[in-house]
């Protein structure tokens, strides 16, 4: 297909070989290890002024324009604190923690599509791949909190691992309803699908509910309110992260905000076109793969305000009803609802404006 | 019940037999003290009969004092002492009973957790502020003081040169 | 069906806590309309006239005062922080000597802001001051004398 | 049929754990510790660790004199800093047999009942926080900060107040408190629905408070609690209706009892609270009674020879204050029969059973201020 050529990443890499082909590659790396740091901070600094004006407060706003700088500062006041190790600590396993936290974070970024221009590598079972590598994060907070041996950390990382299982197969289900509706696992596929229109309103009442079911466990998996009992900060201090300080504190701190991107960048991808304009209406302007940013960053960044909202509104589930609502609420609606789904496939009575419109 | 036909109820257990002195001593154990100014009807009893005594007052159906609403330590000089406030949710009277122990160097009294549990950290205040140990309590320990803390605080005869400034 | 009812109380009841919080983020973001925050040294607070932030003693323009060291005020604070240092001098008038304070010593880090010195002044020499910027870094400027060097007491006061 | 929970559980080895909660802890709202003994998450065992900041106040009483003392109080349970103020004011003024003014009854009366409001919102903004639901706290805050003003600009304090004396008030009420009353009575009529709509009505809140916790009726008496603890049991063990205080038995308003005992309840009894006392405002606010603000004492008190005990209700309970007076101008013996302490007693049974999430529930909704506690 044309599309793959689309990706100047791998035009970049198809031009050159040898040495030049490694450092490319390093370069490419580099771009998202910067992109990873700075979409990090600014998540940080939106959480905290969303949050701010849901308080009826201002939020940080004294470190340079509109307080853009304040996340930056306080990355560099964390880069320069003392990291201190508990004596009785597992060193290698609390050290690992917070490594496998970010690298899979970072991992599940590579094959997100910023645009049909920006991507870093399309694998043929792209959507998979984010399932299954989005799961090893929890390995890391196992692994920091049985290593900083703390009963705290321990807690809150045995609900991690029974929040992140039950939540995996809803996410699962409301993916592969999309899935059904695309007829490919490739990211650029399942967005290119979208073209006419986007699966939330083609697939309607059952892309609606997948929608909403993703959503809900996408929070889950992120562990924010309402579903952050690994944290829990009133009943486990910090949970999982207690023991950490400095820059593992960051990392942990980071890796839950590209986490939450993750989760927002997925949402907008499968249900809301991803970088595909609304009804087409950059489509002729140059510099495509700008506005295919600029549209993906921007359900991105509403999808990530509808998880703020739900942050700063509602409490916080304990933990055997976070299972009830996984076990009797949403696996059981989502397990219907794929097979409605691929029942509305087969007979299509999918909502398609393209055919509607006859262009 | 009023103040007047509690004195009359409680004052007529002193003809029981449980309540009988032995041959020589005061005539009667249970004592009224109407001397002190006080709000509630104000009753002494010797400490070997306080749990007897308390357990009837929660017991008897005309009293039923149900709820221990306080319990304070007292250092009477050359006794320790606690007073005892109960309360009947249901009949609406209160009384205080008032208790001192034998001496200063090893006050026992028996423990009230078990009628009423509102007595169980009352109980360890006590014991942290004033020594006077409850028999049976179940868990006595120092509860505001650090367990090898010397002395008890609110006797009267507690010197710390450093902590009590005397105007 | 009552499953279904269940969730659909679930998503309203949420929905509700969602409006509350939106109905203040949204006048907020675009207007700062609900927000609260007093951006403090920009914005200064607002002091109440009987605010307790002090104690300090009147003095007028000529650098009198009313205090004629009777130490009510050092016998009625729980805390002892007023102490009075009085001297016997002779009065520049009639010659006698008579008492009069020499320092009053006020420590602010004890004081608790009870107002019981203001009660028993007689004489109504100290009262409070709304200052606020108690904050230090050496807790010795916490004791201050509060008679001013040099002043005296105002003729009439005593009687 | 196979015994399949059994089967199981006997293979796997279990061993319970302790666990210090406190006392740096979020959810203990200061220097509590409990040191819990749990089960997988189930808290089995509840040991109280205390004395974190015991300041012997029973103890500095002895050495003051009875005007002095009323600013320890303050120090005690902060948030009904008034109320506890007014207890020991209440018991020397009883003991010397003064009847003081209905101005300042009515002036108690009022700052007790926007310190019970001020409390409770505080409660309420905490409440929220500790099942995660964070912007409570601010909206809470953002309210009780009229109260803070009402009082400051009468008292001259926003919290230790030390505004009562034994025969009247510190000052005469500040021109403007009745106006600011009156606003403050408006703005809590609109927000305290929103209150509801935010929290009590959400889903996730129903489910985590509901059943929570339950305390019986008879285990209330027995264990000790007051205030809206044991109305959340069903318990009329309102001081304010039992023996009533200063302007309490002038003014009409109903005792906020729930039957439900659990921790649901408890949060209801203290929702309708606040109603009850922006009634009680809304009474007296306009029919403020001319007269002295102090009534003539002398500077030095000194109690007749015996005992007096006064009650009060302040926002967590029944305050008691218990002084023996052997006639010098110290007290012989002062006791303080805190509520926090009291209820704290109950928590230790109350909590058994239930998983550490819920045990932060609970005691949210005991609501426990530590120095009050330690004293």
């Amino acid at each position: 297909m044309i599309l793959s050529n689309a990706n100047i990443f791998s035009q970049w890499l198809e031009s050159t070989s040898g040495l030049g082909y490694v450092l490319v590659l390093i370069l490419i790396a580099a771009l998202y290890l910067g992109f990873f740091a700075v979409a990090g901070l600014m998540l940080v600094l939106m959480e905290r002024r969303v949050a701010g004006f849901f308080q009826l407060r201002l939020g940080p706003n004294r470190v340079g324009p509109w307080g853009l700088f304040q996340t930056i500062a306080d990355a560099l006041k964390l880069v320069s604190k003392e990291i201190f190790i508990p004596k009785q600590a597992d060193k290698f396993l609390y050290k690992a923690g917070y490594y496998i936290v970010i690298i899979a974070a970072l991992i599940g970024i590579g094959v997100i599509p910023f645009s049909r221009q920006i991507q870093g590598f399309d694998i043929n079972v792209g959507i998979f791949f984010i399932t299954a590598v989005s799961s090893v994060g929890v390995l890391g907070i196992l692994f920091g909190a049985w290593g900083s041996r703390n009963k705290y950390s321990l807690i809150g990382a045995m609900r991690s691992g029974l929040q992140m299982v039950s939540y995996e197969l809803s996410a699962g289900f409301a993916v592969v309803t999309v899935v059904l509706m695309a007829g490919s696992l490739k990211m650029t596929e399942i967005v290119e699908a979208q073209q006419s229109t986007w699966f939330l309103f083609k697939g309607h009442l059952p892309a609606i509910i997948a929608f909403m079911i993703f959503i809900i466990a996408g929070t889950a998996e992120s562990n924010r309110v309402p579903f952050d009992l690994v944290e829990g900060e009133s009943e486990l201090g910090a949970g999982f992260h207690t023991e950490y300080s400095g820059m593992g504190f960051a990392y942990f701190f980071l890796a839950e905000f590209i986490n939450m991107f993750i989760i927002a960048a997925l949402t907008s991808t499968l249900f809301l076109g991803g970088w595909l304009a609304p009804f087409g209406i950059t489509d002729g302007l140059p510099a495509q793969w700008f506005w295919g940013m600029f549209w993906f960053f921007l359900k991105t960044g509403v999808i990530i305000f509808l998880l703020m909202w739900f942050r700063w509104t509602f409490p916080r589930l304990r933990i055997d009803q976070l299972l009830t609502l996984e076990w009797k609420y949403l696996l059981p609606v989502g397990l219907v609802n794929t097979v409605v789904m691929a029942l509305f496939v087969w007979k299509d009575w999918l909502i398609d404006l393209g055919k509607i419109f006859g262009s | 019940m009023t103040n007047e036909e509690l004195i009359n109820y409680i004052s007529a257990w002193n003809q029981d037999a449980e309540f009988q002195l032995p041959a020589t001593g005061e005539n009667q154990l249970i004592g009224i003290l109407e001397d002190i100014p006080s709000p509630f009807l104000n009753i002494e009893i010797p400490a070997s009969h306080l749990k007897t005594f308390l357990q009837r007052l929660k017991e008897d159906p005309e009293l039923d004092f149900d709820v221990l609403f306080n319990m304070a330590g007292m250092d009477w000089g050359k006794t320790l002492g606690v007073i005892y406030f109960l309360e009947s949710y249901t009949k609406k009277h209160a009384i205080t009973v008032s208790v001192q122990s034998e001496d200063r160097e090893n006050p026992l009294l028996p423990t009230v957790s078990d009628l009423w549990f509102a007595a169980h950290l009352h109980e360890c205040e006590i014991y942290d502020m004033f020594g006077i140990r409850f028999e049976g309590h179940n868990g006595l320990k120092r509860l505001f003081l650090t367990p090898d803390f010397e002395g008890f605080p609110l006797r009267k005869d507690y010197e710390d040169d450093y902590m009590i400034i005397r105007k | 069906m009552n499953y279904f009812k269940k969730i659909a109380i679930a998503i309203k009841t949420l929905l509700q806590g969602m409006s509350v919080t939106g109905h203040y983020f949204f006048p907020n973001i675009l207007k700062r309309k609900y927000v609260i925050t007093r951006q403090y040294p920009d914005e200064p607070p607002v002091v109440f006239e009987r605010f307790k932030g002090e104690v300090v003693m009147w003095h007028n323009e000529n650098n009198e005062h009313r205090c004629t060291g009777c130490q009510a005020c050092e016998i009625a604070c729980p805390n002892g922080s007023i102490e009075i240092i009085w001297k016997r001098e002779p009065d520049p008038e009639t010659g006698k000597r008579k008492k009069m304070i020499d320092k009053h010593i006020y420590h602010l880090g004890m004081c608790t802001s009870c107002s019981l010195c203001i009660q028993a002044c007689p004489t109504n020499a100290i009262m409070w001051s709304t200052n606020f910027h108690a904050a230090t870094y050496d807790r010795s400027t916490l004791t201050k004398v509060l008679n001013r060097p040099g002043s005296k007491l105002m003729a009439g006061v005593e009687e | 049929m196979i015994d399949l929970k059994n089967s199981v559980q006997s293979d796997i080895k279990t061993q319970e754990y302790f666990l210090n909660m406190g006392p740096q802890h979020p959810a203990t709202h200061g220097v509590l510790r409990l040191i819990l003994k749990l089960d997988g998450e189930t808290v089995v065992g509840i040991e109280p660790d205390l004395g974190f900041i015991h300041r012997g106040i029973e103890k500095m009483c002895e050495y003051d004199t009875y005007r002095q003392i009323i600013h320890l109080t303050d120090r005690m349970d902060y948030l009904s800093s008034h109320i506890n103020n007014e207890a020991v004011a209440l018991a020397v003024e009883k003991a010397l047999e003064v009847e003081v003014s209905d101005r300042i009854k009515v002036i108690r009366t009022m700052m007790d009942e926007l310190t019970r409001i001020a409390s409770h919102l505080l409660w309420w903004g905490v409440m929220g926080m500790d099942i995660g639901a964070l912007t409570t706290f601010m909206y809470a805050f953002r309210d009780r900060e009229m109260i803070n003003e009402i009082m400051e600009e009468t008292t001259g304090a926003r919290l230790t107040m030390s505004y009562n004396i034994p025969g009247g008030v510190m000052f005469d009420l500040h021109p403007g408190f009745p106006k600011r009353v009156k606003e403050f009575i408006k703005h809590m009529r609109q927000v305290l629905p929103e209150y509801d709509r935010l929290l009590t009505g959400n889903i996730i809140f129903q489910k985590r408070m509901k059943g929570v916790g339950i305390l019986k009726k008879e285990d209330a008496l027995n264990w000790g609690a007051t205030g809206p603890v044991a109305r959340g049991s069903g318990l009329h063990t309102d001081i304010r209706k039992r023996f009533p205080y200063s302007a309490y038995d002038r003014v009409e308003f109903e005792e906020a009892v729930e039957e439900g005992g659990d921790n649901l309840a408890r949060y209801q009894v203290r929702m309708r609270e606040m109603y009850e006392s922006l009634d009680i405002l809304e009474q007296l606010v306009d029919n403020i009674p001319e007269g002295p603000y102090q009534m003539p004492m002398r500077n030095l008190i000194k109690l007749p020879k015996g005992e007096f005990y006064q009650r009060v209700e302040t926002a967590r309970g029944e305050l008691g204050v218990f002084i023996v007076s052997d006639g010098k101008k110290n007290p012989y013996r002062v006791k303080f029969r805190s509520p926090g302490f009291s209820n704290l007693n109950a928590l230790l049974k109350v909590g058994l059973g239930w998983k550490i999430a819920d045990l932060v529930a609970i005691m949210s909704t005991f609501d426990f201020v530590i120095p009050d506690i330690d004293r």
